[in-house]
């Protein structure tokens, strides 16, 4: 019955029990393989080199390349974990800032298995690996401001944040589709309210305007007409009805070819977020502005910092985030 | 021929209150008091921070034209509860458009 | 699918020829009461009802039978259910006591076999009944210790003690510590004195001591019916405790490391017992110091020694009684009976077994 | 002591480093230590759970600890572990931090061995023992060989229930979970003793006397004995029945917002009734899923029997909190990692921003189940940090394959580039849409296929599907033997819920086909192609091998409207468990075919015992003058297994035979227009845990059936349409006879799709039946 264990199970791993090479070959071999691109060899010769010398001059530098291969070998839970343990271990280190870039990226990868193939809009699917990737880049910022890895790390934040806000605008384009526009009304408020400052505000204020209209509270929607008059004019029409990217809106003969022809073309230039002319330092100053919410946030206070959204001409600036004071207590006094 | 329509389903949104409940509101009250006889609004707008919106819309779908409940549109049930700026209530609208 | 670690098996030790066998017991009656409806693996023991003069067997399929002295059958009957203890024979009042598997407690007339009377307890009784001054004292598989009226069978008075949540499949017979107070060994280990006519507990006492992470490493059963003799009291545990008490100064003479669940037998000097693993071990009575040990009979799933005549009996699962000779711990007799041997009873010159497969056998000392 | 720390090294690191340790250590450089806090450091360093041995030693203002790191765990292997699986092991080890790389941490590896044995004792494996050997190897490493001996689990061996007179000791142990020991428990190993299986039968038990009206019902007492040897085990339990009681009156009490009269409907007893548990239990989920829809998700239903010892009367009083009208603020999906969220939401009957209601959370989550993407969904719903009334609603998903995907190619000398595609994807890149393609090209036969479906087309669920296919045999008109077919075509489908399990849908398919028969086509087709006005030709120029052949065609341009109904309750597709399946499919065949053709396909699954499933399934068609190659066809897998694939019904001798009948080569199967077909399967548990074992279904079938022709072609004579006179050959000949076949099969649902694998016995087969025993296959199960 061995074959049918080695068919199902894996082969049980017999450990080395001894040094085979010395520190010094240990490494070489190591760095050869990964030029090489054999990652799986390299990272085997990395561990052996810790376990046997493990006070050694290549242990730190060995534990960095490990981290590396595990990455680019797409082991995205161990790459992390190494990156982990360097923190652990060497936090005087001058190439820490490094294992907290390559955590921080590992954990933006996800789960290894997922499907790799395509690249999927992952704003739309579980962004449990983003927040915890948010929160090691955060890290980074906040202990490492200067250092080579921060910029990169700021854009990615950047992008984790903007991916929020547009995982929970989709959800409030299927609630427009569906027609509740309570539900859509809440869902583009959450983005008001906790995003401020991501790509999708001129969208959340869209799906604003046209779902109080729906809910047939016309004063609440001219306001935020006039709201995207002001900071968004291209997202209305010319006879003055919003523009939203759900399904809906989109022509028959878009629909019926399954969204490929005659996409009415909105000025994307907004949300792709290319890149908008902001230095290294900006990049990294607006990204440590930002704060994600747990999923289960209360409807607290909307956060400090204020959306650069001028409402009337006189340049009146909007308080985003309703006033709710903290608690509300309703205390069931029957 | 309802046999073969689409199934749709009920789409009930917002606060489904009555008048006999929103009548014990009384101007005066604060915030917490209104919450515990009217429970959450459906929308606090954030352009409108002092205005709490009980509004309730019903499109009703296969099964609720079957129970004949009618349609509740473009805020026809639509109660307003206005506060100052230290959450006490100084006016409420629409008690009429509510339900028995 | 590996196959798996076999755990060890220990297989029953053969029998060594005995030099020059000494004729000792004389077979003087034997009856086969058959076993229908018994389930095999059940193993409990049923013991011969025995007064000078009659016999009153019981089957484990239920059917009671009464003999005369000469063996003949006198009557015979049958209580409608599997028998799991008895038979008790109160002398006196001529009555026989057994109870059955639905937990029912029956009175008989033993001379005519006509029933005087039944009560029905909480649980079923798996040892004969203890009679005395008028009382039928039953332990009760559900730790209940009743004590009903010999005349009437109606309830006098219950003792309620604590059941472990697994304990040994059987528990010890009660006996008497003295003419008003019996003694009762539980399943939790220890030893309880009651006052037989109103039920009052006047002691309690652990014996056994079970150690280990679960439940069943820690059972601590005394099965074996602890033996009091002048003054002195023996009883050993399935944990592995022997103790030996001095009743007079309540002070516990020795604590020796042997289990067994079956009960002990004593001379003048000796406290002979058998152990799980068929070790017969005889200790010095007052300080228990190892006389002797034989692991002749190793595995063999030995019974309950008895002293008869100045040889020490102990009966084996293939129905081999043997007897030693107390002061060497040799072997030197042997008998065989049919089906294997659980309990040995002796009343006076007189040795009585009952096997698992029905056999009852009474041996008489040859002169 | 008192001194004022200079220095503090350690000495004895391996793996750990100074810079690790200082941060952990109470003191710094310059403190004045004195002994509480070294004691104080020391018992920090031990903290870390790092280290075996710690000693502190004092150098002039130098401060030294001497230390002797614990062995990492380097590798962990299993030995004769047959009730735990591996999987299981490890994944123990792992969660008590001691698997490969973690510190060995002794007291917790000694935890984790007993609790294993407790794992084993509350199984019965009272004689079973646990061993650990460590091997230290080289870099303070160890090697741990956990060996298991595991011996025989415990039997019961015997139940005896005392006080039991109103029902019998055989209907109380039919209830009970544990069963004494004998021959037939070998498979269901229930008379295997474990601590939650006297619990459970002990629960059932209780169920059974208060489900009869014993309100007072108690079981004194469980006594559970063992044999010396452990071996066996003995159950005793002693009970007291009480008196049979009755229902008496219900009333509401508490705040009630309903009215009365609505409440007492969905009560299922009435007063004078025998009392039962069963009974109240369902009136107080009746009652909580009357609240629950009505937005009070929250509230407390509580009934208290009153019981009344002298009437043997229980009055109910409903004690009922309705809290407040709940709503649900946000639904939140995690574990989606390839499906997109609004695959998820257009699921949902709950929609946020309304008030809350337990069906339909539920439902939405059986909704989810039914797409088939994902292999389990939960749901738990959580209260909003101080809003009482809003809740959030969390589904996890756990994502499975759906769908199958195989590309081969190849090259040959004569046919050039072959290659075969075929990828059916239920949830193409995680959009819902269902993509099928199956593209091949091969010597002898070019076909591509492509299909994609929109389940979500409209937001309530109105289905669009485009496929086209194009399909061509390149055979020369000469060396076609039976009958092939191109064609090309495509097919407009939308389909819509009529309510919750039916659905409706409708299409058009434009089609045309060549149908090109040779010389062993059967007459009956042959006549019905020249009866369509299909031409005949005689290939007679001798100089190749193909002369003295005739050959048939003829092309059929139809254009077909596709009408189905749908009923489903399945609780999910792949291997369902529960629920029934009727599809009814109406082809209405217009232009050069013009025939209706009508199939259902009915399947039922009912569990009936644990984890035993029954099956029943039956597929009926006809169809009204079908083109031959439409006809129905049975025999082989996803028919009557057994028989070789299309092998029963109708026969008809070919043409040659027909027209020189000297010689009698063996008659065509041309199928029919109706079809009977169906069956019963026991769908058998695994007996293996594990995780591939959930994508495998053994299963023990009989099933029959057969295809029949209704039209007049058995007593019509073939006319040769060479000679035009009349052969006297009847066209087909059938004789009515289902066919049967019983036997056992087994599904495993692979990533390349689903391979099936059967072996059975056929019954009531016929002289010239072709019968296959063993069958295998590779593609949809029907």
């Amino acid at each position: 019955c061995q074959t049918f264990k080695n068919l199902t199970g894996g082969k049980d791993v017999d450990a080395v029990v001894t040094a085979e090479k010395s520190e010094q070959a240990y490494y070489n071999d190591a760095i050869a393989q990964i030029d090489k691109g054999r990652y799986t060899q390299a990272i085997e010769d990395l561990t052996n080199l810790r376990t046997f010398y493990p006070t050694g001059q290549y242990a730190e530098q060995s534990l960095l390349d490990m981290m590396y291969a595990q990455y680019a070998s797409g082991k995205y839970e161990t790459a992390a974990a190494s990156a982990e343990q360097f923190i652990r271990l060497y936090p005087s280190n001058p190439q820490v800032s490094y294992a907290y870039y390559v955590r921080g990226v590992a954990n933006m990868q996800g789960s290894s298995e997922g499907l790799k193939l395509f690249k999927l809009n992952q704003a739309e699917r579980d962004t449990a690996y983003y927040r915890i990737a948010f929160a090691n880049f955060q890290e980074l910022l906040n202990k490492y401001p200067n250092s080579p890895y921060a910029p990169d790390a700021a854009q990615r934040m950047t992008f984790i944040y903007n991916q929020f806000a547009e995982s929970e605008m989709s959800a409030a384009n299927w609630y427009i589709e569906r027609e509740a526009y309570v539900a859509a009304v809440n869902r583009a408020k959450w983005v008001f309210q906790y995003y401020p400052l991501s790509e999708s505000v001129p969208d959340a204020i869209a799906v604003l305007a046209y779902s109080h209209e729906k809910l047939g509270l016309t004063d609440l929607a001219n306001e935020y007409k006039t709201l995207l008059q002001i900071n968004y004019p291209n997202m209305l029409s010319a006879d003055g009805r919003v523009k939203l990217n759900t399904k809906r809106e989109r022509s028959l003969v878009n629909k019926l070819t399954f969204g490929q022809l005659s996409r009415f073309d909105k000025d994307t230039t907004v949300s792709t977020g290319n890149y908008s002319g902001a230095t290294k330092t900006q990049v990294i100053r607006n990204a440590t502005q930002l704060r994600l919410p747990s999923d289960n946030a209360a409807n607290t206070a909307a956060p400090s910092s204020t959306s650069p959204l001028r409402l009337t001409d006189d340049n009146r600036r909007v308080r985003l985030g309703a006033v709710e004071n903290d608690s509300i207590d309703m205390t069931d006094s029957n | 021929c309802s046999l073969l329509s689409v199934y749709k389903i009920d789409l009930p949104q917002g606060t489904p209150i009555t008048q006999t409940q929103a009548q014990k509101l009384q101007v005066g009250m604060n915030q917490n008091q209104v919450l515990y006889l009217l429970g959450s609004p459906a929308i606090r707008d954030t352009l409108e921070p002092n205005r709490w919106d009980y509004i309730y819309d019903y499109q009703a779908g296969t099964e609720g034209q079957r129970r004949g409940i009618a349609d509740v549109k473009n805020a026809s049930q639509h109660l307003k509860v206005y506060f100052d700026n230290n959450g006490i209530v100084t006016r409420i609208q629409g008690l009429e458009s509510l339900p028995k | 699918c590996n196959r798996g670690i076999k755990p060890v098996v220990n297989d029953p030790v053969k029998l060594v020829q005995i030099v020059q066998p000494v004729s000792v017991l004389q077979p003087v009656f034997s009856t086969d009461l058959g076993n229908k409806n018994v389930s095999k693996k059940d193993p409990l023991t049923l013991q011969v009802g025995y007064a000078n003069s009659q016999i009153v067997t019981a089957s484990r399929g239920g059917d009671l039978v009464g003999f005369d002295k000469a063996g003949q059958r006198l009557w015979s009957v049958n209580v409608g259910d599997q028998i799991t203890g008895g038979v008790a024979i109160d002398e006196l009042s001529q009555t026989a006591i057994i109870s059955t598997r639905g937990g029912l407690v029956m009175a008989f007339d033993s001379v005519t076999g006509a029933k005087r009377w039944q009560q029905q307890l909480t649980g079923s009784v798996l040892t004969p009944a203890l009679i005395s001054n008028n009382r039928v004292i039953l332990s009760v598989n559900d730790g209940f210790l009743h004590g009903l009226s010999l005349q009437t069978g109606q309830s006098v008075w219950q003792f309620a003690t604590q059941v472990p949540a697994i304990s040994v499949r059987g528990s010890a017979a009660p006996t008497l510590l003295d003419a008003k107070t019996a003694l009762l060994a539980t399943a939790d280990g220890r030893l309880h004195a009651i006052t037989v006519d109103n039920g009052l507990p006047l002691w309690s006492r652990r014996v056994g001591v079970g150690t280990g992470s679960s439940e069943v490493e820690r059972m601590s059963d005394v099965d074996g019916m602890p033996i009091v003799d002048n003054n002195q009291l023996f009883a050993i545990s399935y944990s592995g405790q022997l103790l030996g008490i001095d009743l007079a100064s309540r002070q516990v003479m020795f604590v020796n490391e042997l289990a067994s669940l079956k009960a002990l037998a004593v001379n003048n000097q000796q406290v002979v017992a058998t152990s799980l693993d068929g070790k017969v071990v005889a200790y010095n009575r007052s300080n228990g110091a190892v006389l002797w040990e034989s692991e002749e009979l190793a595995y063999r799933h030995l019974t309950n020694p008895v002293m008869i005549g100045n040889y020490i009996a102990v009966g084996d699962f293939d129905g081999v009684v043997h007897l030693f000779d107390p002061a060497t711990g040799k072997i030197v007799s042997r008998v065989q009976t049919k089906g294997a041997l659980t309990n040995l009873q002796v009343q006076g010159s007189r040795l009585m077994t009952q096997s698992t497969s029905g056999q009852v056998a009474i041996w008489q000392l040859a002169r | 002591a008192e001194f004022v720390v200079t220095d503090i090294g350690f000495n004895g690191l391996q793996r750990l480093t100074p810079d690790s340790l200082y941060p952990v250590l109470p003191i710094t450089i310059g403190d004045t230590v004195n002994d509480a806090n070294l004691a104080a450091s020391i018992k920090a360093l031990y903290a870390t759970e790092n280290f075996a041995d710690i000693q502190s030693r004092i150098e002039g203002g130098k401060l030294r600890f001497d230390v002797v790191e614990r062995p990492t765990i380097a590798e962990v292997n299993f030995d004769g572990n047959k009730l735990i699986p591996k999987e299981g092991l490890e994944q123990g080890l792992n969660n008590a931090g001691l698997d490969v790389g973690n510190v060995l941490k002794q007291a917790t590896l000694q935890g984790v061995a007993n609790e294993l044995q407790q794992q084993y004792i509350s199984q019965g494996y009272y004689n079973s023992n646990i061993e650990v050997d460590q091997t230290l190897l080289d870099g303070n490493r160890v090697k741990l060989d956990v060996r298991f001996i595991e011996g025989k689990p415990a039997k019961v061996v015997d139940i005896n229930i005392i006080g039991n007179k109103h029902f019998s000791d055989k209907e109380i142990k039919e209830v009970f979970a544990v069963k004494e020991s004998s021959w037939t428990r070998l498979l269901s190993k229930s008379d295997r003793y474990a601590k939650e299986k006297l619990a459970a039968s002990l629960e059932n038990l209780k169920a059974l006397y208060l489900n009869d009206g014993y309100v007072r019902f108690s079981v004194d007492n469980a006594v559970l004995n063992i044999s010396e040897d452990k071996s066996s085990v003995f159950i005793e339990v002693s009970l007291s029945e009480g008196e049979q009681y009755q229902f008496g009156e219900i009333n509401f009490l508490g705040k009630p917002t309903f009215e009365t009269s609505k409440l007492k409907e969905l009560v299922t007893f009435g007063a004078k009734e025998k009392y039962s548990q069963a009974k109240l239990d369902a009136t107080t989920a009746a009652l909580k899923s009357r609240y629950g829809n009505e937005g009070y998700y929250l509230a407390q239903i509580r009934p208290v029997p009153r019981i009344n010892d002298e009437t043997k009367v229980v009055d109910i009083d409903y004690y009922i909190d309705p809290a407040r009208p709940i709503y649900v603020r946000r639904i939140n999906f995690t574990g989606n990692l390839k499906t997109q969220d609004e695959v998820l939401r257009r699921e949902m009957r709950q929609l946020e921003g309304s008030l809350a209601s337990s069906d339909k959370i539920q439902l939405s989550r059986t909704r989810l189940m039914r797409t088939g993407f994902f292999k389990n969904v939960n749901v738990d719903v959580k209260p909003v940090p101080n809003q009482p009334d809003q809740v959030d609603v969390n589904y996890t998903v756990e994502e499975q394959p759906s769908g199958s995907s195989t590309i081969a190619a190849g090259y040959s000398q004569s046919g050039g580039v072959t290659f075969q595609l075929d990828l059916t994807q239920n949830n193409f890149m995680g959009t819902g849409d269902r993509v099928k393609a199956s593209l091949s090209r091969s010597e002898t036969r070019d076909s591509y296929s492509l299909g994609y479906t929109d389940p979500y087309f409209t937001e309530n669920g109105v289905s669009q599907g485009i496929s086209a296919y194009y399909r061509e045999t390149k055979y020369d008109d000469r060396n076609v033997s039976n009958y092939v077919t191109d064609a090309y075509g495509a097919t407009l489908n939308y389909s819509y819920p009529v309510d919750e399990t039916k659905r409706v849908s409708a299409g058009l398919n434009v089609d045309n086909t060549t149908v090109r028969g040779g010389s062993r086509l059967g007459v009956s087709s042959v006549q019905q192609i020249i009866d369509d006005g299909g031409t005949f030709e005689k290939f007679n120029n001798d100089q190749d091998e193909f002369s003295g052949r005739t050959g048939f065609k003829n092309e059929y341009q139809s254009y077909n409207l596709l009408f189905g109904w749908d009923y489903s309750t399945l609780d999910r597709p792949v291997f369902p468990n529960k629920g029934m399946s009727h599809t009814v499919d109406a082809t209405i065949g217009l232009g050069d075919a013009s025939y209706q053709k009508l199939v259902y396909r009915g399947n039922i699954y009912q569990p009936i015992y644990k984890d035993w499933v029954a099956r029943g399934y039956t597929k009926l068609g006809y169809g009204n003058n079908l083109p031959f190659y439409e006809n129905f066809y049975a025999g082989g897998y996803g028919s009557v297994r057994g028989y070789e694939a299309s092998t029963l019904g109708p026969k008809s001798q070919s043409y040659n035979d027909a027209i020189n009948d000297d010689v009698r080569f063996k008659d065509e199967e041309v199928g029919g227009n109706a079809l009977v077909s169906f069956g019963t399967e026991l769908i058998l548990p695994m007996p293996f845990k594990g995780d591939w074992a959930d994508q495998v279904r053994p299963v023990l079938f009989a099933e029959g059936g057969q295809v029949f022709d209704t039209t007049d072609k058995e007593n019509r004579t073939f006319i040769d349409p060479a000679t035009g006179d009349d052969t006297g050959v009847p066209l087909l000949t059938q004789d009515n006879k289902l066919r049967f076949s019983a036997g056992l099969g087994v599904t495993w649902y692979t990533p390349i799709g689903p391979i099936s694998l059967s072996y059975a016995v056929p019954i009531g087969d016929k002289e010239g039946d072709e019968t296959e025993k063993v069958q295998f296959q590779i593609g949809n199960t029907f």
